[in-house]
Formats: C-alpha cells, structure tokens, sequence
C-alpha cells in the first residue's frame, strides 16, 4: 500500500447531525487500512480548483470505511454534502501525522470545541474508558457525536455557551478537577491556548490538531505554513499537512 | 503509438509533460503516488542562494477556476539543493531542471555557476516571482531588466538556459525577444498573474501578503495567447503553462507554439494529472496520425 | 435600509451598480425584464465616431470561469447615438454613461465634444479595448498614450470625464496616475485581459480575429488587485469592474478600492443580475450597519 | 407577459432518443404562451459562464411547456444531459426571431439535417398535411423524431447516409421531384446552401435556421454576428439571437 492514495470512495451512509454537520462514511479501500487516528483526508469539490481538507473521523479497519463528519462553511462543503450514499467522493488520503496515541493505558483527556470533535475520535476510542472527554458547544442543539463518544466508553463531559446543556460557560472551566497525564485537543484557537497552557501547567504533553489552508495536501506546494518553535526557540515554518496537522503544542506558537 | 520525446536546447524529454516549479516540491511526495519517471521532467521549487523562510500564512485561497498563491520562495537553500535533494532526483529517471531566484544579479550568476558544475539538466531562471518583495518579478518587466539578468547569468552558466517570463507586462513578447537576445535557450511562460483576494467579514486580504500570484484553468487564454506572440516573435523553444488541466489544454498551448508544458495547479486536484494527460495526448496523436508530438509545436493556423 | 447612492465625480448614483459597457447595448433589451431605473447607472456600448461593423464571427467563446470576446466595437457612430438612442436612454431613469472609442486623437476629441452638448451624464473613454486594430489598445498601455490622450480629450470634454484602463500593462497605477494628472475625472479598470483559445480539431483560433477579450470571474483577482493598486496611487475616484458575479465581489471590489462597480459578463448568465446584487448589498449593509454604501469605497485594511 | 424572461422551468419529462441526442420537456409558464415555433431559449448551465441556446422543438401552449431536443456536443450540453424529471432548467425564453408561417394552406417543404429536424417540428405542425418534410440522418440509429412529424400529418421522407433506412444519399436527392411553395430548412451547411439554391431557382421563399456562438442571446452583446445582405445589396452584421435565428435565405451569405 502506498503511505496515500487517490480514490473513488462510495458513500455508504450519510446523516445529517445538526443543521449543518454532515456525518458520511465512505468505502475506501486501501485507504482505510493505512489510515491513523488524527490524519486527514483531502476531498475533491466538483467545479472547485483545490480539494478540501476534512479529518477523518473514524476508520473502520475492517470493513475499509472512513468517516467524515463536517460542518457546511463555504460553497466548497456545500456541495459536498450535497452528496448521496451510492455517489462517490474523490479521496486523497490518509495524509499528515495523526495523533501519537503512547500507551492507551494512561489517563488522557480529549478537549474539542464544536467541529474540533470528529478529529478526536478515533483516537478516543483507542483509550476507551481511559479517556475524558471534555466538549464543548454553542447549544444542546449543537452537539454531535456524544453517543459516539459513549460508545468508546470515554466519560464525557458536556459544556454549552448558553447553558442548554451540561456546563454553562467554556470547557475550559470544567478541565481544574480532571487528573490526566496527556491532553489531545482540536478547536477554537482560544481554547487551543487555554488547553496547552493547562497543560504546560501540570507538565503533560499536549498534542493539538490545527488548520491552515491547504493547496496540495501532501507536502509539496508549502502552502500550508504554520509557525513552529524549532529545538534551538528559533521560529520556522512548518507545514499543516505534512508536519501535522497534529502538533505538540510546545511547538506551536497558539 | 507516437513518439512523445521532445527535444529541447539538447535536452532530451521523454515527454513533453514537466512539472511546474513549486507545485510538485523536489519529488517526493509525489513518487509516494507514481514513479517519477512518468514525467518528462520535473521543475523544482524555486531555490535562493540562502535558505529562505517563506511569507506568513495564509498563503493560499481559491479563486474562480483558479487559486492564489504566496509562498514566497521558502526553500532550503540552493546548497542543499545540490547536496540533498539533487542526488535522489536524478535517479528517478526524468529531466532535473533547476528553478533559481535571486535577490541580486550576482545571487543569481552565484547560483548558476554552482548549479553548472551539477547533474542538473536545465536551469529555469525565475525573474518572474510575484511574491518576494526583492528580486523576481523586478528583473522580469522590463526588456533592460530581462536582458541584463540574462547576459549576466549566461557568462556564469553552463547548462541550456530557460528564462520564465512574468505575464505582468504590456509586450512579452518583446521580453522574451531581451531574454533570446541575451542568451537564453529557452523561455517558459508563464508565471503567476498578480491577483488579491479580500475577506468581506475581516475586511482583510485572504492572503497574509496581501497579493498573491493567480494560477490555474483561469489563466489559461492568457497563457495561450502569451505562448503564440512569443513563438512568433522568438527561435528559441517556448515551454508553456498556465492553467493547463486535461490532455486538450495540452495539446492546445502546443499548437500555440509551446514545445513542451508545464502542469502545476491541476496536481492539487488531481496529482495524477500527468499520467492522464500523457495517455490523452497519445490517444490524440494516434487518432490524429501524427506521428511525433512535436509536430503540434506551433502548428496552429491563424485566421 | 442603507443608502446606497454614491456621488462620483459630481454624478450622483442611485446605487452603486453600474452596466458595463458593450454588454448591455443601448439598455433596449435588458429593459424587456426590469425597468433600467433598477441601475445605478448604465455604460453604453462604446461608440466610434462613424458606424463600425465589427470583427468577423465567431467572436465569443467560452473560457474556465470566463469568456472571450472579439466583438470589435460594432457600433452606429456617435451621432445615431446621440440622436437614435440617448433621448430614450435619459427617460430611463438611471445615469447614462457614453463609451467612446476612437482611431485617433481627434475622433476622440470630436466625440467628446458632440457628447459634451447633450444629456450624457459621463463620457468613458475607452483606450483600452484589445479588439481593434486601430485605436483603442494602443494609447492605453503606455503612460506617456494615456496622459496625452486625456489630456486632449479634456479640453473638448465638458462632462465628468472616466478613462477606462487595460489591464494589460505592467503597472497600472503609474498608468492611472498619468490619467489623473491630465485631468480624468474617475478611473475604471480593469477592460478585458487579452486571451485565445484554439480548437484542437480544426487548429484555427475559436474566434475569427484570433484573439479576444477576457472577462467574467476568472479575472476578478485580477481586478481586486488592480483596483486597490490604483486606489493607493491616485486621489479620483476608481470606479471598478472584471468578473463580480455576486453581491459579495461587488463588496469586495468596493472595500478595495471603487466607489462603484460594473458589472458586463455576469448579465449573460442572469440578466437580473444587477437586481440581486443590489438587494444583497443591501442586506450586508444593514446586518453590519453599515448606513452609507459609500464606506465600504478602500475600507479594506492591508496587512 | 414580457416578449422574454427568465424562468426556472421544471422538467416534466425527459427521453433519450438516440446515443447521445435527449428530448426534454418543461413547464414553463407563460413562457410557453409567448413562445413561436423557430425560437429559441438560452439554457443556463451549472458551473458554465455562458448558457446554451436550444431551439424550441414543440409549445404546448394549453400545458405550458417548451419541449427541447439537443445533442450532447461538449461539456455543456453533457452537464444539461444530466438533468432528470423533478429538477429545474434555468431557462431564458422565447428569443429571436422564429419562422414566418405564412398562409397555412400553402403546399410547404421542410428540409433538416439530423439535429437541424428539431427547430422545424413545431412549424411544421401548423402545417400538418400540406408540410413534406425530408429529413437526413447519419444511419438508422439517428433517425429522430419520425414519429413526431408524422403525427403531424406531414409527408415524411428519409435519408440516411449509409442507406440503411430510406433514400441512400443526401436529403438534396429527393427534393426535385417535389412540389411546393415555399421552404423552411435547418441543418449543415452544405445542405441549406443546396436548399437554398433550390428554392432561388424554384422562385419560391426559403427560411433557414442559423446558428452562431453568443452571449447574451437577446441582442445586447453582438457576438452573434452573422454576414447579412442589405436591401441596396452590401453586405452588414446582423445578429443571429435578434434578426434570427431564422432569416430568408436570400439575404444569407451561405
Ligand atoms: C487538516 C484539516 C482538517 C479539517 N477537518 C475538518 C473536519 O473534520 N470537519 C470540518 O467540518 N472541517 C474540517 N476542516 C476545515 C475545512 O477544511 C473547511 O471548513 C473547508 O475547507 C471549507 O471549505 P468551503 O469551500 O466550504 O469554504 P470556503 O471558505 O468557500 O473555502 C475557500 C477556501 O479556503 C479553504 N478554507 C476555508 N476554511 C478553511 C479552514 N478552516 N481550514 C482550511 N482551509 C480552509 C478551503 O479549503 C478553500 O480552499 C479541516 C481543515 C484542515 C486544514
Ligand atoms: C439559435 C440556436 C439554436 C440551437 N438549437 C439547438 C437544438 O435545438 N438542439 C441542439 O442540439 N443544438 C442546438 N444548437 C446548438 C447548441 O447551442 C450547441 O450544440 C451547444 O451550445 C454546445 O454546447 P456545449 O457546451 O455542449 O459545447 P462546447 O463546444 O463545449 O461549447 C463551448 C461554447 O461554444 C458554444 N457553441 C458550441 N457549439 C455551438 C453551436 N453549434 N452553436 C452555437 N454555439 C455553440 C457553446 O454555447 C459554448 O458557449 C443551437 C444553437 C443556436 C445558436
Ligand atoms: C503554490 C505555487 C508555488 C509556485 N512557486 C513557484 C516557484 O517557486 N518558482 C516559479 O518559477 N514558479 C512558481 N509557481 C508558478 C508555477 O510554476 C506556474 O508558472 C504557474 O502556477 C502557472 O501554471 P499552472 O496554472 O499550471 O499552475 C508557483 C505556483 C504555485 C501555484
Ligand atoms: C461582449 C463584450 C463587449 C464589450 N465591449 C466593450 C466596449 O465596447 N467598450 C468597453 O470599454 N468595454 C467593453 N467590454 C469590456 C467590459 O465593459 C468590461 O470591462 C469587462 O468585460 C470586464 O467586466 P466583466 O468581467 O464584468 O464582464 C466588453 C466586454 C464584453 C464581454
Ligand atoms: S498543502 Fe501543500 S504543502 Fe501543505
Ligand atoms: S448573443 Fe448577444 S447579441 Fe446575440
């Protein structure tokens, strides 16, 4: 097996989550077999120019599925999730470097704000019951993928903006009274800076995964630049689909 | 079958596909997908005399049937290269050609003169960059400015030499005639058209840079009609690009007059791109009975 | 609701929206859907100072995101205009806006002076159509053409006067620099980028007169970026156009730099076009309170 | 109602009739009313930035709709292929100037070329007996819209290139023994100059169906430019979406 491939992916199951989150499951070979918890997928757009880049989700190793879930946030995830089961997306995957999942059996915890979940899961699921799952959402609306989550055994934890449900207020209020020994993360940039200074705090590592805007996906056009400190403090430039999109927050300049 | 190879400045392509410098790295994370030796050649990413970072991100946003792009030039330095990546390259079994850009003239003779004494098989100078702020694109607007760099850079350089013409300008085709006239061996064209994005929620550029240089199927009449006054207005080889995607568009900048294409933007859609529109062209030829590719070369009729 | 009036060289505007010239006629046939009062003002086709036929056909075809024209000012002269077309024209109820081409210096100035004794609210002066042989292109890519041709033109024009840039040239801030200081009144820019496309079956360019004009989105970072280049260098206003196709490239045009935007190509898609744009306008306005469209005019903030 | 709009036309009905040759039928309101056989309509495409002018095949003028049968030619009219029953045409409608039927009791001839046969169907209705309609095709396989005309009631004659149904040979062949009053024709060009000459020398009327690549469609953008003979004889642009797409023959340059 190649380290990534182009596909034609059938969809085998799409939902709708909330109002625009769109949760489809694709049959991807090959692709699904090479494919690690954390690393991305580059999804062709009919009429668009360059491929979005959306995370994968899950991977179901034996059936040789990926799962998406993605939010509509310009013209280019509107059409896709125009797409329908029996259709096929034009894949490019698994790209980057995933999670660096270390022993599952110490206790992590899982940060993510609103789209920032779907990064998450699949590497969730390795801890299982180790995991604490700490989510947070505009609203009770807006929530996805709790059962998913429940599912893996991870205690979940829920904060909403408005109070609908769980914690009213950030997850970042909920994090004081939690003991783990690594933090995986993916969000806002705010509760990325939140997290990783908690982190930084109790002297766990903490990896993050970011975004940048992407052309090729794979290393080669060095479009998808992102500071990073270098072993020497000096600050270079990196590269969300190669280097990443998980990065060690030690690294990253948040 | 027909014959794809190309001849160019004594340079010999398998086919008259050639990745477009910083759309395809040094090659390796596209021989992850196929062998390199698919390709005619390869143009690598723009090289400075120094290692160079690059401009701040966002360096990348889509655009109608096209993208924008501001790099800027992050390399690692035309030392390492020849020492790093030079090597591996030229075992792929395809043409090498060098990509350089400078802040100064003598940046450039400096680079020529090291890359001389290498297995590279062609030097494409860069005059044309829209995204650095010193050197590239200010050599490239103006004859004087394509001549000088020109005749300074041929003393220095040993190797066939391809200048890349910017479409920012008024004639290229009398920029190409100051490229010609100076020594170069070749021209390519073209390069990026300068272009901005605006975000209307931030009221900012897409881009950190603010501009950025266009790309793609949008600019493809554009190149097509750059490629045709400058093969009538020049003897030397035209290499062409610019928004090149399908077999068709190949074969359609070749009847303009390019002698070999160069494909960059349609990678990122589909990084397969090359094998498919090899096979197109050699479809098209057969069913055509042409038998060398280098028969389109130019071969358009004008009304 | 905003104000979407926008006052331009002294000629007050109902909206922002304006007709690019040579897409929508004399008015007569868009005014089948929608009364043309709908329009902040409308660009008449450009006119010469006799009948032009035009270039022989095909003179349109398609491009990625865009369109080739090589109509080559047919037109009916300035006097059949004048008397056949612009009485109708003013009892629109929209500003009216006289396109005049010219083979030399004096038809421009001839015309500017017939147009300058009727009911025209602004003369364009159109140096910078790529279609014809004579006239047009030729005094615009160069500063020294543009400043002497409106600096001639002014002394005949006694309405607002607007010079329409190509944007086929190098730097078309310098070029708009030299157009405000030989007393243009307004800049617009961009006309259409030069482009060919030819068909690989017969090998003939797809238009009869080889090449044409380019429009439609596939140019439109193209306009952003020049818009906002001349923004920065001259202090008249910048009405701009090339590719907007939306409500939101309008506003990004505006927060570039114009303080009206026409729109040409966009029209043969969705002839209501300037009805939607207005109307989103419109809606951004009010959900940003923004009261005046007027503040969008170079609101963007460079990096 | 207005001489043309704009209209988003649902899809009652959609065949294929031949390998790549689709009949499409519309609701389209009013401007089925409006519309007059030898018009035309300028289909918006998806993703296109010109749409594509069809000719009007049928007007049901009771039902309201605008029946259109085209030929997949390039990537527009595959895109316009597409389209199923239930989804909507953009459609800008009725344009340009259609047949001049005349005195309906006249003895008429129709002449057309394979994809030329549509933009006759609706005219040579009106006519119904007294319309001998000579049609050419390719092969048996591309004979389209047999049925159609002769429901009409016309007389319909054929001609297939390889003979593989009626006359083996050109439509021309089988005009001379014919008799009639005036001539409507579309299709290739080497037949409508055939056709017309026929008609000059017969001394009676031809109309023809042109086309040229446009823009607008409705006479605002003169790119349809097609060479016109003036009254006094000298040759001016006329424009194929305004002053046609039907013109009397004798003023074509052909
Ligand atoms: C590694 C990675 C993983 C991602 N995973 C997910 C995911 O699992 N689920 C999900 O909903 N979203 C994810 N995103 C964000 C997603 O890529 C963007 O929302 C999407 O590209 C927007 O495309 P659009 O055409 O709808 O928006 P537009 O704004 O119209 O897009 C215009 C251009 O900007 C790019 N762009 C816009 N927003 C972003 C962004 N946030 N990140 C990168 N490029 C962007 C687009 O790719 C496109 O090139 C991920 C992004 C990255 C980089
Ligand atoms: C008045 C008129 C009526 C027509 N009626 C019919 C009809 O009833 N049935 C039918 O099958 N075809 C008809 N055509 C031809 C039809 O418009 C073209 O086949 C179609 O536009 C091709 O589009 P494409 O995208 O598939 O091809 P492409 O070649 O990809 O199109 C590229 C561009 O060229 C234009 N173009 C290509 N061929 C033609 C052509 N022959 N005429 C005009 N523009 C062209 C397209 O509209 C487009 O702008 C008619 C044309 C005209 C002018
Ligand atoms: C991301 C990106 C980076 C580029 N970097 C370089 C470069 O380093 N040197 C250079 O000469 N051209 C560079 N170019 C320009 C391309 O080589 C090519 O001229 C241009 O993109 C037009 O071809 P295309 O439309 O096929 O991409 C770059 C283009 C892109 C999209
Ligand atoms: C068919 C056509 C005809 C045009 N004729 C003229 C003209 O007569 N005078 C002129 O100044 N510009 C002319 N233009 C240029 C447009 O006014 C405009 O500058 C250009 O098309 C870019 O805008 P757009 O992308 O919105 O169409 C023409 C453009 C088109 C498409
Ligand atoms: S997207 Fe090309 S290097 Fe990351
Ligand atoms: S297509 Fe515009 S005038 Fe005919």
């Amino acid at each position: 097996m190649k380290k990534y491939d182009v596909r034609s992916c059938t969809i085998l199951r799409k939902n709708r989550l909330t109002g625009d989150i769109y949760d489809v499951t694709v049959e991807a070979g090959l692709l699904a077999e090479a494919a690690r918890p954390g690393q991305f997928a580059q999804i062709a757009v009919p009429g668009k120019t360059l491929r979005r880049p959306i995370s994968i989700c899950e991977i179901g190793a034996a059936e040789h599925t990926l799962r998406f879930v993605f939010q509509v946030r310009g013209e280019g995830t509107a059409i896709l999730a125009g797409f329908e089961p029996g259709e096929a997306l034009d894949v490019l995957a698994p790209l980057g470097h995933g999670f660096e999942l270390g022993d599952t059996s110490r206790r992590v915890l899982f940060v993510g704000g609103g789209i920032g979940l779907p990064p998450l899961l699949a590497a969730a699921r390795t801890f299982g019951a180790n995991a604490s799952v700490v989510a947070g959402f505009r609203s009770r609306d807006a929530v996805i993928l709790r059962d998913d989550f429940e599912a893996c055994g991870c205690h979940m934890m829920i904060a909403t903006d408005d109070g609908s449900l769980g914690h009213h207020g950030l997850v970042t209020e909920l994090l004081s009274g939690l003991a783990f020994d690594a933090v995986f993360a993916c969000g806002p940039l705010p509760m990325l800076r939140a997290v990783s200074a908690l982190a930084a705090e109790r002297g766990v590592p903490c990896q993050v995964s970011m975004e940048e805007r992407m052309a090729c996906g794979i290393g080669a056009c060095l479009g998808c630049a992102v500071s990073l400190r270098g072993p020497d403090g000096a600050e270079r430039y990196g590269h969300v689909c190669k280097d990443g999109p998980v990065f060690d927050s030690s690294i990253l300049f948040l | 079958m027909a014959n794809l190879n190309v001849s160019i400045a004594g340079v010999e392509f398998k086919n008259p596909l050639i990745a477009a410098s910083g759309t395809f790295g040094f090659g390796h994370e596209f021989s992850e997908l196929y062998p390199l030796s698919a390709l005619g050649g390869i143009s690598c990413k723009g090289v400075t005399l120094e290692e160079r970072p690059g401009n701040p991100p966002p360096r990348i946003a889509e655009t109608p049937a096209g993208m924008l792009n501001s790099v800027g030039l992050q390399n690692p330095g035309v030392d390492h290269f020849i020492r790093d990546d030079l090597p591996w390259l030229k075992r792929q079994g395809t043409e090498v050609i060098a990509n350089i850009a400078g802040n100064t003239l003598e940046d450039y003779c400096s680079m020529a003169e090291k890359l001389s004494e290498t297995a590279v098989d062609m030097v494409e100078l860069n005059i044309s960059c829209p995204n650095v702020k010193q050197g590239g694109v200010q050599f490239g607007t103006s004859c004087a400015g394509v001549e000088g760099i020109t005749a300074a850079v041929r003393k220095y350089c040993r190797k066939p030499l391809m200048v890349k013409l910017s479409p920012n300008v008024a004639d290229i085709a009398e920029i190409a005639a100051a490229a010609e006239s100076a020594g170069a061996d070749v021209v390519s064209l073209i390069n990026t058209l300068t272009g901005m994005r605006i975000d209307i929620r931030t009221r900012r550029p897409v881009l950190r840079n603010n501009t950025g240089g266009l790309s793609g199927p949008a600019v493809f009449p554009v190149a097509v009609r750059m490629v045709r006054q400058v093969f009538r207005r020049v003897k030397i080889p035209v290499v062409g690009m610019g928004g090149v995607s399908s077999w068709s568009d190949a074969a359609e900048l070749m009847l303009a007059g390019a002698s070999a294409v160069q494909i960059g933007t349609v990678l990122f859609r589909d990084p397969y791109a090359p094998l498919k529109i090899t096979e197109g062209l050699n479809r098209y030829l057969d069913e055509n009975g042409v038998k060398n590719v280098s028969e389109l070369t130019g071969a358009m009729r004008e009304w």
